[in-house]
C-alpha cells in the first residue's frame, strides 16, 4: 500500500520535474512544478509529516508558485527561448553531468544498502504540528529568529530593488523637464 | 743596509712617476726629473751591486719584505724584493739603458704636447720593470710583468689619435695577456705543488717562508707515486711559464704584437721593445731555471721555439721597408736566440746575449729614432738614402750597432751569439744550430741592407731636409756605441781566462745559475764571423748597387728573384692573417651570435617565454569566463561531480 | 497541550550580534522617518556608531566562553576576534561608501542597515555551532549581498551581477541544504558537536560513511561557492565588477572571512576525524584556487576584476591555514584574514577614489601617473599591492609567512610550494599597477576624489599594514590567544 | 514499509533534474523553478531521514528551508522585474555583459 | 647595553629618508645635501665598526670572536624570531662597502638625476638600510625581510629614473628576483620547522628559532640533522634565490636590462652592492647550513660559474653599448666570485669575499665612468666616441685605472681577488685544471673587452661632436678618486681586508671539512 502510493507519487513527482524541464512555456513549467510539489507533499504525508504537507501546499503551491506565475504573466516572459541557444554545446554536457550526479547517487545508494524504514510505528504525535512548534520555540529558537530577519531583509530587498526604479523615473522626469 | 737600499731602486722612478703625474706640468721639468730619478736609481744599483759583490758568494742574496701582501688560508705572499747577482745584472741593464733613453727622450720628444705624460709613463715603466726583476716571488714578478705590459700599452698608444697606434697598443696588451694567463696558471700550479710562490727561502718574522726553487730537487727526488709524476709537474709548470715567456718575449706563436708595437715613440721601442721588457721572458726563464732543467720535454720545446722564432723573424726582417719594423723583427729574432739558449741550458749565454743585445739594439733603435727625427718622421726606408753625410754621428754609431748585431768580431754581438752557437755545438743541438746559424746569416744580411738603404745611395724623397740630431740625443748614441763595442768583454770564454774580467758574467751569476764558463769554439767563431761579414757585405752591396731600382712605394729588387716568397716574408709568414681568420673572426662571430641571438632570444627568450606561457594560459582561462551564468553553473557542477566521484573512489 | 518551556537563553553571549541587528532594525526606521533624502550620510555615521558600540560591547566578552540557544551558538575568543574583524570591515566599508553612493547617485538609506545585517550574518557564521544556524546565517548574509550587489541601479551591470550571484547562490544553497540533509541522515544531528561526537564514537571507516561523506562533499561544494574556490569561483569577477565598489570590497574580505570561519568550524571542529577524506579534496581545491585565481588575474586589465581574481587566489592561501587542521593553521587563518582584510579594503578604497559618476575608472591605464597627481594615494596603493603580493615589510608578507609555515608544519609542503610559486606569478599583476602609477605618464585627465571617509580608510589600512608588517607581535599574540578555549567540537 | 533508499534515490533524481534545469534552461523563471526543485529534493531527503530516525528535527529544518526559499525567490523575482524593466528580457544568456 | 652602533649604522639611512620626506618636494639641492650629509655620517659611524672590530684581530689572529656588535631584541617571541643583528668577518667589509659607496652614489646624483630628486634620495637611503640589513641580519626572517625589501626601492629607481625601456627593465628585475626568492622563503620555513622539530625532542618547550647562529651550531653539533634529499632541496631553494641575484649564468638576463635602463646611481648601487647580496647569501647560508649539499653541488655550480665567466666576457665583447658591456662584465666577474665560493676552501671563499668588494668598487666606478659620458652626450654607443683622451685626460686616466682594476691588473684590487679565487679553485679537490683553464680565459677576455671599450672611446680620432666635451668636473673627479683610493689600496695591501675575514671564513670552512672528513 505504502509502496504503491510511494511509486505513484514518486512517478508523478518525477514526471512533473521532467516536464517542467522540457516545457517551452514558462507557465507550463510552473504548472508542472506545482504538480511536482503536490506529489512531494503527498510523500511528506506518507512520511508522517502532516504539518509539512500543509506547509508545502500553502507556502509553495499557494504562495511561491503563484508569485512565479504572477511575475511570468506580468513580464510576459513565457517564452524567452525562441532565439537560438548561443551556448548549445552546453546542453549535452549538462545532461551528462546530471546523469553523473544521478549515477553517483545510485552507486552511493547501492553501497549503503537498502535499509527499510524502521519497522516500528511512530508514536502518534510524531510529526504533528504541536511537536514541531514545541521544537521551533525551544531548540530552534535561534534559527527561527534568524528566519524572521531573513524575511525582513527580503522585504527590504524587494522594496529597495524596485523603489528606486520609481525614484529614477521621477528624477528622469525632473531632469527631462 | 742593503735591505732598505734596494727599495730605493724601484722607488726612485716611482717617485718620478708620481711627481710627473701630480705636480709637474712643464716639459723641461718632466724630462729632468724623470731622467734624474732613473739615473739616481742606476747609481744606487751600482752601489748595491758593489756591496753585493763584496759579500761571500753564498750570501749574495738580499731579500727585503715591505709588508704581507696576500695572507689567507695557506696562501702567503709577501710584498718583497731581493737583490742577487742575476737581479743585479738585470737591474743595471734596466736602469742604465733606461737612464740613457730617458735622456735621449728629452731631445726626441721635445715639443710633443703630452711630453709630461710620456715621462711619467716611462718612469712608471722603469718602476715596474724593476719590480719585475727584483721580485722575490712569482706574484710580485707578475705585478711587474703586467705593469710593464700596461706601460707598453700606454706608450705604444702614446699617439692614440693614430688608429694604428691604438690598435697596436691593444694588440700588444691582449697578446701579452694570453701569455699572462698561462703565467697565472703556472703560479697556481707552483703554489699548489710547493705551497709557496717565493723563489728562495725567506726568513720573515722569525719564520722561514720556503722558496720553491730550492724545493725542486726535493720534488725531483720524490719517492712516492709514479715515477713520472715529479717530471710531469715540472713539465706542466715550465710549459706554462714558457707560454708566458712567449707572450712577453715575443716568441712563436705570440710574437705578432711586437712589430706592431713600433707605432709608439722610438725611444720606447728602444727601451721597452728591445732592451728591457721583451727580455723579461728570458729573465723569468733564467730565474726559474731549476724548473726548466727538471723537464727535458719543456727544454726541447724551448729550443725549438727559440730557433723557429729566430728564423721566422729573421727572415721577416729582410723584407721590411719600415726602418723600425726591421729592427722589431730583428729583436724578435734575437730573442729567439736567447730563448733557444735557455732551452739548451745555456742560461748564462742567454743572459749575456740579453745584455749585449740590450745595449746594441737600444743603440740601433735610438739611431733609427735619430734618423726618423732627422727626416721629419719618415720611417719608410724607400724614402731615405744617402743620409750618412747629413747625420754622421748617427751613421757611425748605427754602423757599430749593426755590426755588433751582425756578430762582427770583436763587437758585443759576436761574443754573446758565439757563446750560444758554441753551446749548441757542444751539446749537439744540430738542427737548431743550423737554423740559428742561418738566422745569423740573415741578420747580417738585413743589417747590411738597412745600412745601405738608409745611409747610402741618394736621398730618394725630398720632402724633408735631413739633419743631425741634437746633442742630447747623440750623446746617448755614442755612449751606447761604446757599450756595444765593449759589452762583449764581460763574458769572454775560457780561452781568454787570463784576461781581466774574462767570464766575469758567468762567475758573477754562478750563485744563481751554477754554470761553468763556456768554451771557445774556433770553428763556429770563424764560420760565424765570415758569414756575418760576408752576408753583411752582400746585403750592403745588393742594395747600394740596386739603389736606382728602389722606388717610393715600389717593390724590393729581391722580389724579382724570390717572388711570392718575399711577400710571405714581408708578412712574417702570414701569422697575423692566420690569427685573424682562425681566432679573431670566429671569436667576433661567436660574440655577435651570443650577444645578438643566443642571449636575448635563447636564454632570455626562455625566461620571457615562461612569462608568455602564463599569459597565454591566463588568456585561455579568460575565454572560459564567458559571461554566461549557465556556463558558470556548468563548471560548478563539473567540480561537484568530480568531488563526489572522488568520494566514491575514496569510500570504495 | 503542554506549555512550551522556552529554554534559558544567555543573551550576553549574543551581545555583539544582537547589538548590530537591533541597531540595524532601528536604523531602518530612523532612516525612513527621521532622515531626509540627500542627507543619508547621517545614516551611515549612525551605522558606524552602531558597529563601534558592538565592538565595545564585545570587549568584556574576551574572557567569556559558552554556548547558548541549545548549543546552537557558541562564543569563544575565536569568534570574538573574527567579530571585531567583521565590525571593522563593516565600518570601513560604510566609510568608503558614504561618499561613493552620493557620487554615483545611488544613495539610499537602506544601504547602511543592510551592511549591518550582513555583518550580523557574518558574526553569526563565526559563532554558529550548528549546521542549520550556519545555513541560515549564510542565507542572511547572501540575501543581503544580493540586494547590495544590485544596488547601483542605473548600471545594468550591477543588476546583472546581482542576478548571477543570486542564481548561483541559490544553486549552491541547494547543495548546502542537501549536504545538511545527508549529514543529518547519517548522524541524526546537525549540531557540530553532535557530528563530532558521532565521528569520535567509532573508528572512521569510509565505506560505512558514504552518506556522511556525500554530505561533507556537498557542504564543501557549497562553501566552495561562498569562498570562491576554483572551480566554484566563476561568479566572482563578474559580481565584483558589477556591484558597487564598496560592496565588492566588503564581499571580498567580509564574506570570505565569514565563510571560511564557518568552514573552519565545520572541518576542523566537527569533521576533523574525517580529515583523510576532505583533506585531499580541499588540498586540490586550494591548489587550483591559488593557481587559477592568480593566473586569472594575470590577464586582466580591469583593476576591479583583477582584484576579484586576486581575492580568489588569496582564498587559496587562507585555505591552507584551515585545512591543515592545526592550531598554527587557525592562527594563520586569523592573521591572514586580518592582514588581507585591511589590505584589500585599502586597495578597493583607492579604486573608489578614481571612480567618477557614470563612468568606471578601473582600467589599468587609469592608474597611469597617479603618483604625480596624488603621491600619497599612489604610495598607499603601492603599499597595498606589495602587501597583496607578499613583499616585506608588509602585513601581507607576514600573513603569507604564517600560512606557509602552518602548511609546512602540517605536512602540506606541496601546497606551500604551490603557494610560493603562485605568489611569484601574482607579483606580476600587482607590480603592474605599481609601475603604472609611478612610472607611466597619465593617459587621460582623471582627478581622483578623496574625501574624509576614503582617506580615513586608506590611512587606517595603510598604517596598520605597515605596522603589522614591522611589528606583528600584537596581532600574533591576539590570534594565539584567540585559540585559547576554542570550542566548536 | 518503503525503504529509505527509495526516497533518497527519488530525492536525488529530483535534485539532479533541478541541477540540469539550471544548466540548460535560459528562462530565468525556469531557472528559479529548478532551484526550487533542488531545495524540494533536499526537503524530501530531510523528511525521509526524520521519519527514519523518528526525530522531528528534520521536519523543522524543512520549515526553515521553505522560508529561506521563499525569501530568495522574492528577492530574485524583484531583481528579475528590475532587470526586465530595462532589458526587456528574462533570458539569462542575455544578461552577460560582464565577462572576461 | 652599550651604544648600539650597528643599529645606528643600519637605521640612520632610513631616518635620513624620513628626514628627506619632510623637505619640500622641489628643493633639489637641499635634498641632495641632506642626503649626502646622512650618507657621510653613516659612513663615518660605520668606520667605528671597523675600529671596533679590528683590535681583536690584531691581538690574536685566530682568537677573535666570530660575532661582534651583537644586538638582540625579541621580536616575535612565540616564534623564536628576534631582531638580531651582528657583524662578523664576512659581513664587516660588505657593510663598509655599502656605507662607503653610499656617499659616492649620492654624490653622483648631482649629475645623473634631474627629476624628483628628493624622492630619489629617499629611495636611495631606504635601499641602503635594506642592504646593510641583509648583511647584518642574524635572523632568517629578518634577513628575508631586508632581502625582499631591497627590491622595492631598486625597482623604483630603475622604473622612474631609468632610460627609455625602464618600465620593462624594472618589471623584469622585480619579478625575476622575486620569483627567485619565494622558494627561499619556503626553504626558510622548512628549515625553521625541521629545526624546531628536531630540537624539541631534546629540549621540550622549544618554540623554534630563526637565529642563524643557533641553527648552524645545532647542525654542527648534530642536534639537528637533515637527510640528504631534504638538504639538497633546501640548498637548491636557497641557492636559486642567490644565483638569480648574483646573477649566475644562465639566470643573468635581467641584469643587462636593469643596468642599461637604470640611472647611473642605480647602476652603481646595483653592481656595487646589490649583486653581492647573492654571493653573500651563498656563503652565509648555502655553505653554513648545507655543507654536504654544497659539496655535492660544487662541481656543477662551479661549472656554471665558469661558463658565466667566459660567456659574460664574450657577450660583453660583442656589445656596442657601454653600459651593456659593463653589465655583462659583471656577469663574468660574478662568475669568479661564485667559483671562489664553491671552491669551498679558505682561499676561495676569502678571495670571493675580497672580489665582492673589488667588484663593488671597480664595476661601480665603471658605471660612474659611463655615466659621465652619458650625461655629456646622452648616448652610450661606442661608435659615437673616440679620441676622448685628448680632451679629457683626467677622465681617461681614471677610466683606465678603473678598467684595469676590473681587468685584474696586478697591483690593483681586482687581481688579488681573482688570483686568490683561482688559487682556491686550484686547491679544491673537486675543481682544478679544467675550471681554471676557462677561468683564466676570462682573465684574458676581460682585457679584450675592456680595452676594446677603452680604445673605442678614448683612442683614435676625436669626432667633431665631441670636440667640446669638458673634462671631469670637480664633483665627478671627487667621486671617482674616492673610488680609486681603495682600488689601489686593496691592490697593494689586501692583507688589511683578508685579516678580519679569516676567523669567520675559517668557521664556515671548518663546518665543511667536518663533512669532508665524514665522507
Amino acid at each position: 500500500m505504502d509502496l504503491a502510493l510511494f511509486l505513484i507519487a514518486g512517478a508523478v513527482a518525477l514526471i512533473g520535474a521532467v516536464a517542467m524541464l522540457m516545457a517551452r512555456n514558462a507557465v507550463h513549467s510552473a504548472l508542472f512544478l506545482l504538480l511536482n510539489f503536490a506529489a512531494i507533499a503527498v510523500l511528506f504525508l506518507l512520511l508522517q509529516s502532516p504539518f509539512l504537507f500543509a506547509i508545502q501546499l500553502t507556502v509553495y503551491a499557494g504562495a511561491i508558485m503563484v508569485l512565479f506565475l504572477f511575475v511570468v504573466m506580468l513580464l510576459g516572459a513565457e517564452q524567452v527561448e525562441d532565439t537560438p541557444d548561443r551556448i548549445a554545446w552546453q546542453r549535452p554536457l549538462g545532461l551528462l553531468l546530471g546523469l553523473a550526479l544521478l549515477a553517483v547517487a545510485v552507486i552511493a545508494g547501492l553501497r549503503t544498502g537498502t535499509t527499510p524504514l524502521p519497522g516500528g510505528e511512530a508514536v502518534a504525535t510524531f510529526g504533528n504540528p504541536a511537536s514541531l512548534g514545541a521544537l521551533l520555540f525551544t531548540r530552534y529558537m535561534l534559527p527561527f529568529q534568524i528566519t524572521g530577519v531573513i524575511l525582513l531583509i527580503a522585504v527590504i530587498g524587494v522594496v529597495v530593488l524596485n523603489q528606486r526604479g520609481r525614484q529614477s523615473a521621477e528624477s528622469g522626469q525632473a531632469t527631462g523637464d | 743596509m742593503l735591505t732598505w737600499l734596494i727599495w730605493l731602486i724601484p722607488l726612485l722612478p716611482l717617485v718620478g712617476f708620481l711627481l710627473n703625474v701630480f705636480f709637474i706640468r712643464q716639459e723641461r721639468a718632466a724630462g729632468l726629473v724623470a731622467s734624474a730619478m732613473v739615473v739616481a736609481s742606476f747609481l744606487v744599483t751600482l752601489v748595491a751591486t758593489f756591496i753585493l759583490g763584496a759579500l761571500p758568494e753564498e750570501e749574495r742574496l738580499i731579500q727585503s719584505v715591505a709588508w704581507d701582501w696576500i695572507t689567507t688560508g695557506s696562501l702567503y705572499v709577501p710584498f718583497a724584493i731581493m737583490l742577487d747577482p742575476l737581479t743585479a745584472v738585470m737591474t743595471l741593464l734596466v736602469t742604465g739603458v733606461g737612464a740613457l733613453i730617458h735622456i735621449y727622450s728629452i731631445g726626441y720628444m721635445h715639443g710633443d704636447p703630452r711630453v709630461v705624460r710620456y715621462f711619467a709613463y716611462l718612469n712608471l715603466f722603469v718602476t715596474m720593470m724593476l719590480f719585475l726583476v727584483m721580485a722575490n716571488n712569482m706574484l710580485l714578478l707578475f705585478l711587474g710583468w703586467e705593469g710593464v705590459g700596461l706601460c707598453s700599452f700606454l706608450l705604444i698608444g702614446f699617439w692614440f689619435e693614430r688608429k694604428v697606434a691604438a690598435a697596436a697598443a691593444v694588440k700588444a696588451f691582449v697578446v701579452n695577456r694570453i701569455g699572462d694567463a698561462a703565467f697565472i696558471l703556472a703560479m697556481l700550479a707552483i703554489f699548489s705543488n710547493f705551497g709557496t710562490l717565493n723563489f728562495y727561502d725567506l726568513e720573515h718574522q722569525g719564520q722561514v717562508v720556503p722558496g720553491f726553487l730550492e724545493r725542486i730537487p726535493e720534488i725531483a727526488g720524490l719517492t712516492f707515486g709514479p715515477a713520472w709524476q715529479p717530471i710531469a709537474i715540472a713539465t706542466g709548470i715550465s710549459f706554462l711559464l714558457l707560454i708566458g715567456a712567449s707572450g712577453k718575449s715575443a716568441q712563436v706563436p705570440l710574437f705578432v704584437w711586437l712589430p706592431d708595437a713600433m707605432a709608439g715613440p722610438t725611444p720606447v721601442s728602444a727601451l721597452i721593445h728591445a732592451a728591457t721588457m721583451v727580455t723579461a721572458g728570458v729573465y723569468m726563464m733564467a730565474r726559474t731555471e731549476p724548473l726548466f732543467v727538471a723537464s727535458p720535454t719543456t727544454q726541447s720545446w724551448v729550443v725549438w721555439i727559440g730557433a723557429l722564432t729566430a728564423f721566422i723573424a729573421g727572415s721577416a726582417a729582410i723584407a721590411q721597408w719600415d726602418i723600425k719594423r726591421v729592427l722589431a723583427y730583428s729583436t724578435v729574432s734575437q730573442l729567439g736566440f736567447m730563448v733557444a739558449a735557455c732551452g739548451m741550458g745555456a742560461y748564462v749565454a742567454a743572459i749575456f746575449h740579453l745584455l749585449t743585445h740590450g745595449v746594441f739594439k737600444a743603440l740601433l733603435f735610438l739611431g733609427s729614432g735619430s734618423v726618423i727625427h732627422g727626416t721629419h718622421e719618415t720611417q719608410d726606408m724607400r724614402k731615405m738614402g744617402g743620409l750618412r753625410t747629413a747625420m754622421p754621428t748617427t751613421f757611425w754609431t748605427y754602423v757599430v750597432g749593426a755590426a755588433a748585431l751582425a756578430g762582427v768580431v770583436p763587437l758585443a754581438g759576436f761574443w754573446s751569439k758565439d757563446e750560444i752557437l758554441a753551446h749548441a755545438v757542444a751539446y749537439g743541438y744540430w738542427p737548431q744550430l743550423i737554423i740559428l746559424f742561418l738566422t745569423s746569416l740573415l741578420t747580417a744580411f738585413y743589417m747590411g741592407r738597412q745600412v745601405a738603404l738608409i745611409f747610402y745611395g741618394q736621398q730618394r724623397d725630398h720632402h724633408y731636409h735631413a739633419h743631425e740630431s741634437s746633442r742630447v740625443m747623440t750623446v746617448p748614441l755614442v755612449v751606447l756605441a761604446v757599450g756595444a763595442m765593449l759589452a762583449g768583454f764581460l763574458n769572454l770564454p775560457t780561452l781568454f781566462s787570463g784576461m781581466p774580467a774574462a767570464h766575469l758574467l758567468t762567475d758573477w751569476l754562478h750563485p744563481v745559475l751554477h754554470e761553468e764558463a763556456g768554451k771557445f769554439n774556433l770553428m763556429v767563431a770563424l764560420l760565424a764571423t765570415a758569414g756575418a761579414v760576408g752576408m753583411g757585405y752582400l746585403g750592403w752591396w745588393a742594395y747600394t748597387s740596386n739603389a736606382a731600382k728602389i722606388k717610393v712605394g715600389g717593390k724590393d729588387p729581391a722580389y724579382h728573384y724570390t717572388g711570392d716568397l718575399w711577400d710571405g716574408m714581408e708578412q712574417a709568414w702570414y701569422v697575423d692573417v692566420l690569427y685573424n681568420t682562425v681566432v679573431i673572426a670566429p671569436f667576433r662571430g661567436l660574440g655577435n651570435f651570443l650577444a645578438r641571438v643566443f642571449d636575448p632570444q635563447g636564454i632570455d627568450g626562455l625566461v620571457v617565454g615562461v612569462g608568455r606561457l602564463f599569459g597565454w594560459i591566463a588568456g585561455g582561462l579568460r575565454q572560459l569566463q564567458s559571461g554566461y551564468v549557465r556556463t558558470y553553473a556548468l563548471v560548478f557542477t563539473m567540480g561537484a561531480v568530480l568531488i563526489l566521484g572522488f568520494m566514491l573512489i575514496f569510500a570504495r | 497541550m503542554q506549555p512550551i518551556e522556552i529554554p534559558p537563553v544567555n543573551l550576553t553571549l549574543l551581545a555583539p550580534v544582537l547589538t548590530v541587528a537591533a541597531w540595524a532594525m532601528v536604523l531602518l526606521l530612523v532612516d525612513v522617518f527621521a532622515i531626509p533624502d540627500g542627507r543619508k550620510k547621517v545614516t551611515g555615521y549612525l551605522a558606524i556608531a552602531g558597529l563601534a558600540v558592538a565592538a565595545v560591547v564585545a570587549l568584556p566578552l574576551w574572557n567569556v566562553t559558552g554556548t547558548t540557544f541549545s548549543g546552537m551558538l557558541l562564543l569563544d575568543r575565536y569568534s570574538l576576534t573574527l567579530t571585531w574583524v567583521f565590525l571593522l570591515v563593516g565600518a570601513l566599508t560604510i566609510a568608503m561608501a558614504l561618499d561613493y553612493l552620493q557620487r554615483q547617485g545611488i544613495e539610499q538609506g537602506e544601504f547602511y542597515p543592510l551592511i549591518m545585517f550582513a555583518v550580523a550574518g557574518m558574526i553569526l557564521m563565526a559563532q554558529a555551532s550548528d549546521l542549520i544556524v550556519i545555513f541560515l546565517a549564510v542565507e542572511l548574509l547572501s540575501i543581503t549581498l544580493y540586494i547590495l550587489t544590485g544596488f547601483a541601479y542605473p548600471r545594468l551591470s550591477s543588476e546583472e551581477a546581482a542576478m548571477k550571484y543570486l542564481i548561483l547562490g541559490a544553486f549552491a544553497a541547494g547543495f548546502f541544504i542537501y549536504g545538511i540533509a545527508l549529514i543529518y541522515g547519517a548522524t541524526g544531528t546537525t549540531s557540530l558537536a553532535g557530528i563530532n561526537a558521532y565521528l569520535a564514537a567509532q573508528p572512521f571507516v569510509p565505506q560505512a560513511q558514504i552518506m556522511l561523506l556525500a554530505g561533507v562533499a556537498m557542504i564543501v561544494i557549497a562553501f566552495g561557492f561562498k569562498v570562491a574556490l576554483v572551480p566554484f569561483h566563476m561568479w566572482t569577477p563578474d559580481v565584483y565588477e558589477g556591484s558597487p565598489t564598496p560592496v565588492a570590497a566588503f564581499m571580498s574580505v567580509g564574506t570570505k572571512a565569514a565563510a571560511l570561519a564557518a568552514l573552519l568550524r565545520i572541518l576542523d571542529g566537527a569533521l576533523l576525524p574525517a580529515q583523510e577524506f576532505w583533506l585531499p579534496v580541499m588540498g586540490v581545491l586550494a591548489a587550483l584556487t591559488m593557481i587559477i585565481g592568480n593566473l586569472g588575474a594575470l590577464a586582466q586589465n580591469n583593476v576591479k576584476r583583477m582584484l576579484a581574481y586576486s581575492s580568489i587566489g588569496h582564498a587559496g592561501y587562507v585555505l591552507l591555514g584551515i585545512i591543515v587542521g592545526s592550531e598554527r593553521g587557525v592562527e594563520a587563518f586569523l592573521f591572514y584574514m586580518i592582514a588581507y582584510a585591511l589590505t584589500n579594503l585599502g586597495a578597493f578604497a583607492v579604486v573608489i577614489t578614481l571612480e567618477q559618476r557614470g563612468e568606471s575608472a578601473w582600467r589599468l591605464e587609469d592608474f597611469s601617473g597617479l603618483f604625480q597627481r596624488r603621491p600619497l594615494l599612489a604610495i598607499a596603493m603601492a603599499l597595498f599591492m606589495f602587501s597583496l603580493a607578499g613583499v616585506p615589510p608588509t602585513a601581507g608578507f607576514m600573513a603569507k609567512f604564517y600560512v606557509f609555515t602552518a602548511a609546512y608544519e602540517g605536512g602540506l609542503g606541496w601546497l606551500a610550494l604551490i603557494g610560493v610559486l603562485t605568489s611569484a606569478v601574482a607579483a606580476y599583476f600587482y607590480l603592474r599597477i605599481v609601475l603604472r602609477m609611478f612610472m607611466h605618464e597619465p593617459t587621460r585627465e582623471l582627478q581622483p576624489e578623496l574625501n574624509r571617509g576614503l582617506s580615513l580608510d586608506i590611512a587606517v589600512a595603510g598604517t596598520l599594514i605597515l605596522l603589522i608588517g614591522l611589528l606583528p607581535t600584537p596581532i600574533v599574540t591576539l590570534v594565539e590567544r584567540s585559540l585559547v578555549a576554542m570550542g566548536g567540537g | 514499509m518503503v525503504p529509505t533508499a527509495y526516497y533518497i534515490l527519488l530525492s536525488a533524481a529530483l535534485f539532479a533534474i533541478g541541477v540540469l534545469g539550471v544548466l540548460v534552461r535560459r528562462n530565468a523563471m525556469v531557472v528559479f523553478m529548478s532551484v526550487e526543485l533542488m531545495l524540494n529534493a533536499a526537503n524530501l531527503a530531510l523528511v525521509t531521514f526524520a521519519r527514519e530516525r523518528l526525530s522531528v528535527d528534520g521536519q523543522v529544518l524543512v520549515f526553515f528551508v521553505i522560508t529561506v526559499a521563499a525569501a530568495e525567490v522574492a528577492v530574485g523575482l524583484a531583481l528579475l522585474v528590475a532587470i526586465f524593466r530595462t532589458k526587456r528580457t528574462a533570458d539569462v544568456d542575455e544578461v552577460s555583459t560582464l565577462r572576461g | 647595553m652599550s651604544f648600539p652602533i650597528l643599529s645606528t649604522v643600519l637605521w640612520l639611512p632610513a631616518l635620513g629618508a624620513l628626514l628627506l620626506l619632510l623637505l619640500p618636494r622641489g628643493a633639489d639641492e637641499l635634498a641632495r645635501r641632506v642626503s649626502l650629509g646622512v650618507a657621510v655620517v653613516t659612513f663615518l659611524i660605520s668606520l667605528g665598526l671597523l675600529s671596533g672590530y679590528m683590535p681583536t684581530i690584531t691581538s690574536g689572529a685566530t682568537l677573535a670572536p666570530e660575532l661582534q656588535f651583537v644586538e638582540q631584541i625579541p621580536w616575535l617571541p612565540s616564534w623564536g624570531v628576534s631582531y638580531s643583528i651582528a657583524l662578523d668577518g664576512i659581513s664587516l667589509w660588505l657593510v663598509l662597502l655599502t656605507t662607503f659607496l653610499h656617499p659616492v652614489v649620492v654624490l653622483s646624483t648631482w649629475d645623473s638625476v634631474h627629476k624628483e630628486v628628493r624622492n630619489f634620495q629617499i629611495l636611495l637611503q631606504l635601499l641602503t638600510t635594506a642592504m646593510i640589513g641583509v648583511f647584518v641580519a642574524q635572523d632568517l626572517l629578518l634577513f628575508y625581510i631586508f632581502w625582499e625589501f631591497t627590491l622595492i626601492p631598486m625597482t623604483f629607481l630603475i622604473g622612474i629614473w631609468g632610460g627609455a625601456n625602464r618600465i620593462y627593465a624594472a618589471r623584469k628585475f622585480f619579478l625575476y628576483t622575486f620569483a627567485g626568492s619565494v622558494l627561499m622563503l619556503l626553504a626558510i620555513i622548512g628549515l625553521y620547522v625541521l629545526h624546531r622539530n628536531a630540537v624539541v625532542a631534546s629540549e621540550p618547550g622549544f618554540v623554534g628559532s630563526t637565529e642563524i647562529g643557533r641553527i648552524v651550531s645545532d647542525l654542527r653539533a648534530g642536534r639537528f640533522t637533515l637527510d640528504t634529499t631534504t638538504e639538497r632541496l633546501l640548498f637548491g631553494a636557497f641557492f636559486l634565490a642567490f644565483a638569480i641575484k648574483v646573477p649566475l649564468w644562465p639566470f643573468h638576463t635581467w641584469l643587462p636590462d636593469a643596468h642599461v635602463e637604470a640611472p647611473t646611481a642605480g647602476s652603481v648601487v646595483l653592481a656595487g652592492v646589490l649583486l653581492k647580496l647573492g654571493s653573500y647569501g651563498m656563503i652565509r647560508f648555502c655553505l653554513n647550513f648545507f655543507p654536504a649539499a654544497s659539496l655535492w653541488a660544487a662541481p656543477a655550480i662551479a661549472a656554471l660559474a665558469v661558463i658565466g665567466i667566459v660567456y659574460g666576457a664574450i657577450v660583453a665583447f660583442a656589445q656596442t653599448d657601454m653600459k651593456k658591456l659593463v653589465a655583462y662584465s659583471s656577469v663574468s666577474h660574478m662568475g669568479f666570485i661564485v667559483l671562489g665560493i664553491f671552491a669551498l676552501n679558505r682561499e676561495g671563499v676569502t678571495g670571493a669575499l675580497l672580489q665582492m668588494i673589488n667588484h663593488g668598487l671597480s664595476t661601480g666606478a665603471l658605471f660612474l665612468v659611463v655615466g659621465v659620458l652619458y650625461e655629456r652626450r646622452h648616448t652610450r654607443e661606442l661608435a659615437e666616441y673616440g679620441g676622448l683622451w685628448k680632451i679629457m685626460p683626467v677622465y681617461a686616466a681614471l677610466t683606465l685605472l678603473i678598467a684595469l682594476s676590473s681587468a685584474g691588473l696586478p697591483g690593483l684590487n681586482g687581481f688579488i681577488g681573482e688570483f686568490t679565487i683561482m688559487q682556491g679553485a686550484f686547491l679544491a679537490p673537486d675543481l682544478g685544471w679544467p675550471f681554471l683553464g676557462f677561468a683564466v680565459l676570462g682573465v684574458v677576455l676581460a682585457a679584450v673587452y675592456l680595452l676594446k671599450m677603452y680604445r673605442a672611446t678614448f683612442m683614435g680620432e676625436l669626432a667633431e661632436v665631441n670636440q667640446g666635451l669638458p673634462d671631469l668636473s670637480r664633483r665627478e673627479l671627487t667621486t671617482l678618486v674616492i673610488l680609486c683610493v681603495p682600488i689601489i689600496l686593496i691592490g697593494l695591501y689586501p692583507a688589511l681586508l683578508f685579516g678580519p675575514m679569516q676567523v669567520s671564513v675559517g668557521e664556515v670552512i671548518d663546518g665543511l671539512s667536518l663533512i669532508v672528513a665524514g665522507r
